[in-house]
């Protein structure tokens, strides 16, 4: 019998929304305590019916109806509904569970702050956006979900809204991200243009049809329609899924608190474009050149976000640059028609990133908001369970066999290396070489963070300690997910779990290609641990332990000696300063050249009140005829006659 | 049940006596202000009617009335409203409502004429958008202006008269061609019906004249670039009512008259000269979007918006024909026309929701500038949220009003141009660009200086006029549905008029 | 024999002395006055004339009339200028220039 | 020859008027200064009844006095106007005059007298009767303008005035010359009926056209012939200028219609041109130079220019439906002047004329209903609806078009704007401006009232302008 029905569906979107409305209308009459309340009750309620969802769908439900007819325009209806599918289950059951665990771990983290409720009240709507956007089954409800998980983030990076930095980011956030959408709509609207509809179903359905077509948009050269709708839609993915060049939003976002650090630029929010692709994967097939695309982005930002965090300070910032380079692994896979493996990799490193922010949180705590990581060390002994849990994670991050990351990664870069698109070749070095980089700043953070000699004042009364259980609990239980997950690469990469869900062309099928040498997850540990890899990611520790542990002086000189590069990675490529000059600078330029000549001198000085002026001036000169003598006056009349006469007496 | 008593009659004359009664009531009692609440009010019940009664099946006029008026010229009192009026006579009305509470306490000096000039006007608007006889169109397009000039000119800022006239001039130099228009389908059809300039026949030459005659009337008051120049100045000088009614209804004519003049009575001029009004609509859009982001003035920047906005309008009226030559199902076409009007409506609430917000700030800062605050959500956290959120919907956000029609146009635009719809799409930056740096600047930060720190928050008042545009955005936002369904039958009777050749 | 259009040219010449009369004078109002009688003379020349050779009386009644209408333009004229020269001392032309623009 | 009593019955109203208007002078001579306001109530009385004997005899007609006088529907409604029109001038004036000491016997005396001419000028059916009436009109109102012996400038106007209507006369006069000598007749019906026969020399017939067309342009005040109008208007005490500017425009129209329709309606085409050269000329230097004003006497004169030019768009189109909106035209505009002067005398009180667009600064404090009506007045002369004007424009201008004088209709229309700058400046100073005197009005109860009554059915024939458009269209066909 259909245990997937509407009633559970709603409930699980509508939960947190309804925890939202009361922690953020009602937060000042309910009480701190009752907005938490409120908000994680309902978290915690789609969390569990998601886990539910997802048995159902593991034991071979799917779901796709309509909730309500959104709108109706001739032949075209535009609906909200669900679909669900194992990929949709798979999001949904991993967004509900980071996001309960930073509900949680709020309540300790933000447990001082005047907008508590209102912080409540913003996750808890994120959750319902995001569910939203996962459980979509058209692009318009996708869509939807898109821009709300922008708001969110939007209000939530500007949440100390005091902070001008803060402001500046979000502003800069949902402006990068808008470029995003920019080509996301258009995509969309391509897609309505050729399909005829904006249901998944009947526009998948549609795909090889729209596939034959091909447009020009530059009178003469013919493109594919399926490669400019893929691109636009992969627009859309960079914007949100900070993608160079539109990544340069999520450093910045950092200014927002730790929690939703950890739940929207890491975990969840930021995958959207990576669970999008994935869901479009039935368009993205047909178009080779789309894949490359994508495949050569994803492979720049793995490698060369990798490279700034290298430099980073700021605990947070260089989990942030982690992220974008993970992200990157990410497309890549994609790229690489790997999408089982992306998603994958989304999932576990939703597991281990969030531990990883929510670990920095917890230190970020213990050292009073202090997060430059050149004033912490030492801290292993004040807070060990921080210490053990973002251990596991940062292994997990740098892939360690037998860790979530390792299978996730290792997949990924085995399917590159079996690819044979355009592009293939770079991102094979570029994952590769991003190993290393990966390894390298993760344990500089590691070890500058929790080893060594404390580098704040050790006498001062109010050492740091370890964080509440509300805090630590969620690191907890997130540890757990960072350690095991992997293991169901084997279902979920290798094996049919997302048959349904997955579109992939034989002839990109780099998955079955790599999974024919994949005989069990043990299996695949072992022969990781022969693997260039794990050499690669074992000699990042390596010179991770050497710089920041035997010679820390090392770097001081590297940086002198390479200062040139230093300078360039500093300048994060120098992309702010860019976007700051030209665009930024440059569109209020224009609006100012347009405003004062176009519409102030040309058509109001020039065209309007020049008319008026005019007549202004006629009227003053033709009155002067009227000069008072009686003979101009009988002249005039003389004058009217001749007229009269030269011109009608036939 | 609303079918048998004249309910358009009732909706155009109830205002216009009730403002004449407050008139007459004066100030020296405090009736003016309870009295225009209670007439506007029951007007927007009365509105409410139309909605209940009205039929979606059938795209002909209903609720019409037919009475002689100059007999000698056959000009008649007739009235009648379709898919495309009947939102916007709501719209009037509830506009009214708000407008009349936002004056309560703002206004003290000559309240009754203020109150009594709004109410007349909504009346004459309402008159307006229910109009099937030509000249009974044209006396109340026109005469809508002068109590719009009195309540600009007497309550406006320090440099009202030369907006006041400005405004004037501009829209009444494009109403005359309207005018002669008007006069000329008379002649080859011998009668003032809207209806039958519907049907005459009319040559390549005459239907451009005719066209660039609408374009000119109605381009003015939507307005389009380049014929936008007396917004931002009336807009400036006009006090918050006077702002609200412009941007929420008086824009909107120029688009329902071409709607319901251009397209329908001249489809091949429009065919013929469809990638004029589209160049001049994608100029809007961007060229106005990054003036608007110039802008250090709040109401201008809202000003500017709203001609951006419109660019939207008038985009997705005229890009039907490029749809039809692109694609056989028109369901491209439909959505374009009703993205438009979805967009009038919405606009119609959004813009006159921002203009509500700066006339807040205003009363109590009495300064425009957006360097004058910062940081006001500090101290006005309610108010902050309002706005915010309208800026979102300004902005476009879906699950606000502000997101369907824009959405729908530019889906419709890629149909008929890539580049339309790329142009179209700027928007989505540019909107966010200007009017969250606008907030930006505005709202949030450290409290910038002592008078924002002395701001207080919104009263009651305030917060109920604001709340309900707000429930309402949201509501078309998130169920766009009911309004575009009362419009299918008028979109696709306009479909097929102005697909069918009048040569 | 005088033919019809001799009286007629003489008509004419004497109108258009008259009408240069009027605006060529720029000093005496007086000399205007008399241009309005010789334009008048003029017409009533014509009317004769036509009425002569058309053989109809009507046209010479007319005259007539005009001959006292002229009659009481001349008293106003004349009233008016006395009032005139009252006022401002002068009846020169040039000098009726306050009302101008 | 036979000369029955019977249709001498045509000529009733006249012939009381004439009666009374001897009445009253010889009141005039007796009682001297002390019997004006006898004099004034009388004048009333007479312009009253002579109302009603109208409007005993409406409907009969016919001609009479040897086809000499004609009396139809167009002249019943004319006359009616015209009595109607100069009660309430009659009303208006008399409170000027009275804070003036120039309240004396002669104005109405030859206010009436005036009156008679244009009954006859709107009756007559013949050259002669025509040229009478004209006379009898303009001579009283030179008299009129130069009443105010000791005014400098009301003296010069008379002088201007009275120089250059003699000339305009005598052109007309050798216009009806060289007519009579074409056709052989001076009477409008037989002159028509010749035309009709045909066989004429044009040359001769458009050359003595070219005259008629000048005297009547002079009359009406149109471009190039328009130069008095200023100026007298400007001179002439406002009594006299609310006087000149309302009722003799509707003679003048009577004429106009008279000569070209009754008696040159054949060679329509001839006289078309010249009208559409006079009609544009006015529409356009009436508007333009009229926003150069700071007098606002002198700026409602050349608004009239521009609403003569406007008329003449009516006459020149040649259909009855033409016609029908040019005397609708002229009777609105005559309505709308008439408010107008009737306010500045309103305002204006023993040295102070209330003649500058600055006396009106802030208006709407001191007085908003009268504040009021003026915005009624000055919108309806812009030709914004729904007054009114612009029923009056929206006729006019569909008669060209609809005989395909697109052109002249554009130029039309944007004059129209161009003029509305110039009444909205009243407005605005009115209602956007500081008050600069607070003196309060010292206006009689009649005529505060008479005006409100006026600028009202202004607006009211705004909201029905049917009935008033029947009656115009219906003496034309």
């Amino acid at each position: 019998m259909e245990h997937l029905n509407q009633t559970l569906l709603l409930t699980i979107a509508l939960a947190p929304l309804v925890g939202s409305i009361i922690a953020g209308l009602f937060g000042k009459k309910v009480g701190k305590v009752w907005s938490h309340r409120a908000a994680i009750y309902g978290v915690g309620i789609s969390f569990v019916l998601s886990v539910w969802v997802l048995k159902l769908v593991i034991g071979g439900e799917t779901y796709n109806q309509q909730v309500y007819q959104w709108l109706q325009a001739g032949s075209l209806s535009l609906e909200v509904g669900f679909m669900i599918d194992s990929l949709t289950a798979m999001m949904m059951v991993v967004v509900t569970f980071v996001s309960l665990m930073v509900h949680i771990y709020t309540v300790g983290y933000m447990h001082d702050d005047d907008g508590y409720s209102r912080f409540f009240s913003y996750i808890s709507l994120f959750t319902f956006s995001m569910l939203m956007l996962v459980m979509a089954n058209n692009f318009m409800q996708l869509f939807f979900g898109w821009e709300a998980v922008g708001l969110v983030s939007y209000l939530l990076i500007g949440f100390w809204y005091k902070k001008p930095t803060a402001i500046y980011a979000n502003l800069k956030a949902f402006l990068v991200n808008r470029v995003g959408d920019f080509g996301f709509l258009l995509g969309i609207a391509g897609v309505l243009m050729y399909a005829g509809s904006l249901d998944y179903v009947e526009v998948f359905a549609q795909a090889p049809t729209i596939a034959a077509q091909s447009t020009e948009l530059f009178a003469g050269h013919s493109w594919s329609v399926m490669t400019v709708i893929c691109i636009l839609l992969f627009i859309g993915a960079m914007g949100k899924s900070a993608q160079v060049p539109l990544h340069v939003w999520l450093p910045d976002s950092m200014e927002g608190p730790t929690p939703i650090s950890a739940l929207i630029h890491a975990a969840t929010m930021v995958t959207a474009g990576i669970f999008m692709v994935t869901r479009m994967s039935p368009l993205f097939e047909f178009s080779e050149t789309a894949l490359s695309f994508v495949l050569v982005i994803g492979a720049i930002t793995a490698l060369f976000m990798g490279f700034l965090g290298l430099i980073q300070n700021d605990i947070k910032r260089v989990i942030a640059y982690s992220t974008l380079s993970q992200l990157g692994y990410m497309t890549v896979a994609l790229g690489a028609s790997a999408y089982a493996a992306g998603v994958f990799h989304l999932m576990t490193h939703a597991f281990f990133k969030a531990l990883l922010f929510l670990g920095a949180g917890s230190v970020i705590i213990a050292m009073h908001h202090e997060q430059d990581i050149r004033k912490m060390g030492g801290l292993k002994k004040y807070m060990p369970i921080t210490y053990w849990t973002a251990l596991i994670g940062t292994f997990a991050l740098i892939g360690f066999p037998g860790l979530a990351g390792f299978f996730s990664k290792d997949a990924i870069i085995e399917a590159v290396h079996a690819s044979e698109i355009a592009g293939s070749g770079f991102a094979y070095f570029a994952v590769l070489a991003g190993v290393f980089i990966t390894a390298l700043y993760s344990f500089r953070l590691f070890f500058l963070v929790f080893h060594g000699k404390e580098r704040f004042d050790t006498d001062s009364d109010h050492l740091p300690h370890e964080s509440p259980a509300v805090v630590t609990v969620p690191l907890i239980l997130l540890a757990i997910p960072s350690v095991v997950a992997g293991y169901f690469i084997a279902p979920m990469v290798f094996g049919d779990f997302f048959a349904g869900s997955i579109v992939v062309h034989h002839e990109h099928d780099v998955l079955a290609h790599v999974g024919e040498e994949f005989h069990g997850a043990f299996a695949f540990v072992l022969h990781g641990m022969t693997q260039l890899p794990f050499l690669l990611a074992m000699s990042g520790i390596a010179v991770a332990y050497f710089l920041y542990m035997i010679r820390p002086d090392i770097p001081a000189k590297l940086q002198h000696w390479f200062n040139w590069l230093y300078r360039v990675l500093d300048n994060k490529y120098g992309f702010d300063a860019f976007n700051e000059k030209v665009f930024a600078g440059g569109s209020r330029m224009i609006g100012n050249v347009l405003w004062k000549v176009g519409d102030e001198t040309l058509i109001d000085g020039a065209v309007v009140n020049g008319t008026a002026k005019t007549v202004g001036a006629v009227s003053k000169i033709v009155r002067k005829i009227q000069t008072g003598y009686l003979y101009t006056y009988a002249f005039a009349m003389i004058i009217g006659l001749w007229l009269l006469l030269t011109y009608f007496v036939v | 049940m609303f079918t048998d008593l004249p309910l358009l009659s009732l909706l155009i004359w109830l205002p216009v006596l009730g403002g004449i009664a407050v008139l007459v009531n004066g100030d020296n009692n405090g009736w003016a202000r309870p009295l225009s609440l209670i007439i506007s009010v029951v007007t927007l019940l009365l509105s409410i009617g139309l909605y209940i009664g009205f039929d979606n099946a059938t795209y002909q006029m209903q609720f019409a009335e037919q009475a002689p008026w100059i007999a000698t010229f056959d000009i008649n009192y007739a009235l009648g409203i379709d898919g495309f009026s009947m939102p916007l006579i709501i719209l009037t009305a509830f506009s009214t409502v708000i407008v009349v509470v936002a004056g309560w306490e703002v206004i003290q000096d000559r309240v009754s004429q203020y109150m009594a000039a709004f109410l007349i006007m909504e009346g004459l608007m309402i008159a307006v958008f229910a109009s099937l006889d030509a000249i009974l169109f044209y006396v109340f397009f026109e005469a809508m202006l002068i109590p719009l000039f009195l309540v600009i000119g007497i309550w406006g800022g320090p440099n009202r008269v030369y907006a006041t006239i400005k405004f004037f001039l501009y829209t009444l130099f494009g109403s005359v061609f309207l005018l002669l228009a008007l006069l000329y389908l008379h002649h080859v059809s011998g009668s003032f019906s809207i209806l039958d300039f519907h049907k005459v026949s009319l040559t390549m030459q005459e239907q451009i004249y005719l066209f660039l005659a609408f374009l000119i009337a109605f381009a003015v008051k939507v307005p389009m670039w380049p014929v936008h120049t007396w917004l931002p100045d009336a807009h400036v000088e006009a006090p918050t009512g006077g702002s609200v009614i412009l941007a929420a209804i008086t824009l909107k004519i120029g688009g329902y008259g071409l709607i319901r003049f251009a397209l329908p009575i001249t489809p091949d001029a429009s065919m013929a000269l469809d990638w004029l009004v589209i160049g001049l609509s994608l100029t809007a859009i961007v060229y106005i979007g990054f003036v608007a982001l110039a802008q250090s003035d709040l109401k201008k920047l809202i000003a500017y918006s709203s001609i951006a906005h419109m660019g939207f309008v008038t985009l997705g009226l005229f890009i039907v024909f490029r749809i039809f030559a692109n694609s056989a199902t028109g369901s491209g076409a439909v959505l374009a026309i009703e993205g438009a009007m979805v967009q009038i409506i919405s606009h119609g609430f959004i813009a006159a929701a921002m203009f509500l917000c700066v006339g807040v700030l205003y009363d109590r800062m009495h300064t425009r500038e957006i360097s004058a605050y910062g940081g006001v959500i500090n101290t006005m956290p309610i108010f902050g949220g309002f706005a915010v959120f309208f800026a979102m919907a300004n902005a476009g956000l879906p699950g606000t009003s502000g997101f369907v029609g824009e959405f729908m146009v530019i889906l419709a635009a890629y149909q008929a141009n890539f580049w339309y719809a790329f142009l179209a799409a700027t928007t989505l930056i540019l909107g966010a660009a200007y009017t969250l740096w606008m907030i930006k600047r505005v709202m949030f930060g450290e409290v910038a200086n002592e008078n924002v720190a002395n701001l207080t928050d919104i009263n009651r008042r305030e917060f109920w006029m604001l709340s309900s545009l707000a429930i309402i955005v949201l509501a078309i936002g998130l169920w766009p549905a009911p309004l575009t369904e009362v419009m299918h039958a008028s979109v696709e009777h306009l479909l097929t008029q102005v697909s069918q050749s009048k040569l | 024999m005088i033919a019809l259009s001799d009286f007629l040219i003489l008509g004419a010449l004497l109108f258009s002395l008259s009408v240069a009369g009027i605006f060529i004078n720029r000093k005496n109002i007086i000399i205007l006055l008399m241009c309005i009688e010789l334009m008048l003379l003029a017409v009533n020349l014509n009317f004769i004339a036509f009425s002569h050779y058309s053989g109809d009386i009507a046209g010479q009644i007319f005259v007539f009339f005009i001959l006292t209408v002229a009659a009481a333009e001349a008293a106003i004229g004349l009233a008016i200028l006395v009032v005139l020269f009252r006022n401002m001392h002068t009846i020169n032309v040039a000098d009726l220039n306050k009302l101008k623009g | 020859m036979n000369f029955e009593v019977t249709n001498m019955i045509f000529a009733l109203p006249e012939m009381f008027m004439l009666g009374m208007a001897c009445a009253i002078l010889l009141v005039v001579a007796y009682l001297g200064e002390k019997g004006t306001n006898i004099v004034y109530r009388l004048s009333q009385l007479t312009l009253a009844i002579t109302a009603l004997l109208i409007y005993r005899s409406l409907g009969e007609s016919g001609i009479t006095f040897d086809g000499t006088y004609i009396k139809d529907g167009f002249s019943d409604v004319l006359k009616m106007a015209v009595m109607l029109i100069n009660i309430v001038v009659l009303l208006y004036s008399t409170s000027y005059l009275k804070s003036r000491n120039l309240f004396k016997g002669e104005y109405y005396v030859l206010a009436i007298f005036s009156t008679l001419g244009m009954m006859i000028m709107i009756s007559a059916a013949h050259f002669l009767t025509l040229y009478l009436g004209l006379e009898l009109m303009s001579l009283c109102m030179y008299a009129m303008v130069a009443m105010h012996r000791d005014s400098k400038l009301a003296t010069e106007a008379a002088m201007k005035y009275f120089i250059l209507g003699a000339i305009a006369s005598g052109m007309l006069l050798y216009g009806m010359s060289i007519i009579y000598g074409a056709t052989g007749s001076l009477d409008l019906a037989t002159i028509a009926a010749t035309i009709q026969a045909g066989g004429l020399d044009n040359t001769v017939l458009s050359f003595g056209l070219v005259f008629l067309v000048i005297g009547i342009g002079f009359k009406l005040g149109a471009v190039p012939f328009h130069m008095w109008l200023p100026d007298v208007y400007h001179g002439a005490p406002t009594a006299v200028t609310l006087f000149i500017a309302t009722a003799p425009k509707i003679a003048a129209f009577a004429m106009a219609i008279r000569i070209l329709v009754d008696g040159l309606g054949d060679v329509h085409q001839y006289w078309q041109g010249m009208l559409i050269m006079l009609s544009v000329l006015s529409m356009i230097i009436g508007n333009v130079v009229a926003i150069a004003q700071t007098n606002l006497k002198r700026m409602l004169a050349y608004s009239t220019i521009s609403h003569v030019g406007f008329i003449l768009l009516g006459v020149l189109s040649g259909s009855q439906e033409g016609y029908a909106a040019a005397m609708f035209y002229a009777l609105v505009y005559t309505l709308m002047s008439l408010g107008s002067f009737g306010m500045i005398i309103l305002l204006s009180r023993q040295g102070f004329e209330a003649d500058t667009i600055d006396d009106y600064k802030g208006l709407s404090q001191r007085n908003p209903w009268y504040a009021l009506m003026m915005l009624i007045l000055m919108f309806s002369m812009a030709g914004i609806p729904p007054l009114v004007g612009f029923y009056a424009k929206l006729t006019v201008i569909k008669s060209i078009i609809d005989i395909n004088l697109i052109s002249v209709a554009i130029i039309a229309v944007l004059m129209s704007v161009i003029g509305a700058f110039y009444y909205l400046r009243i407005i605005k100073v009115m209602y956007f401006d500081k008050p600069k005197q607070s003196e309060p009005l010292e206006a009689p109860a009649e005529m505060r009232v008479m005006i409100s009554v006026n600028a009202l059915s202004v607006l009211a024939l705004g909201l029905f302008p049917g009935a008033l458009l029947a009656v115009c269209a219906s003496v034309f066909y």
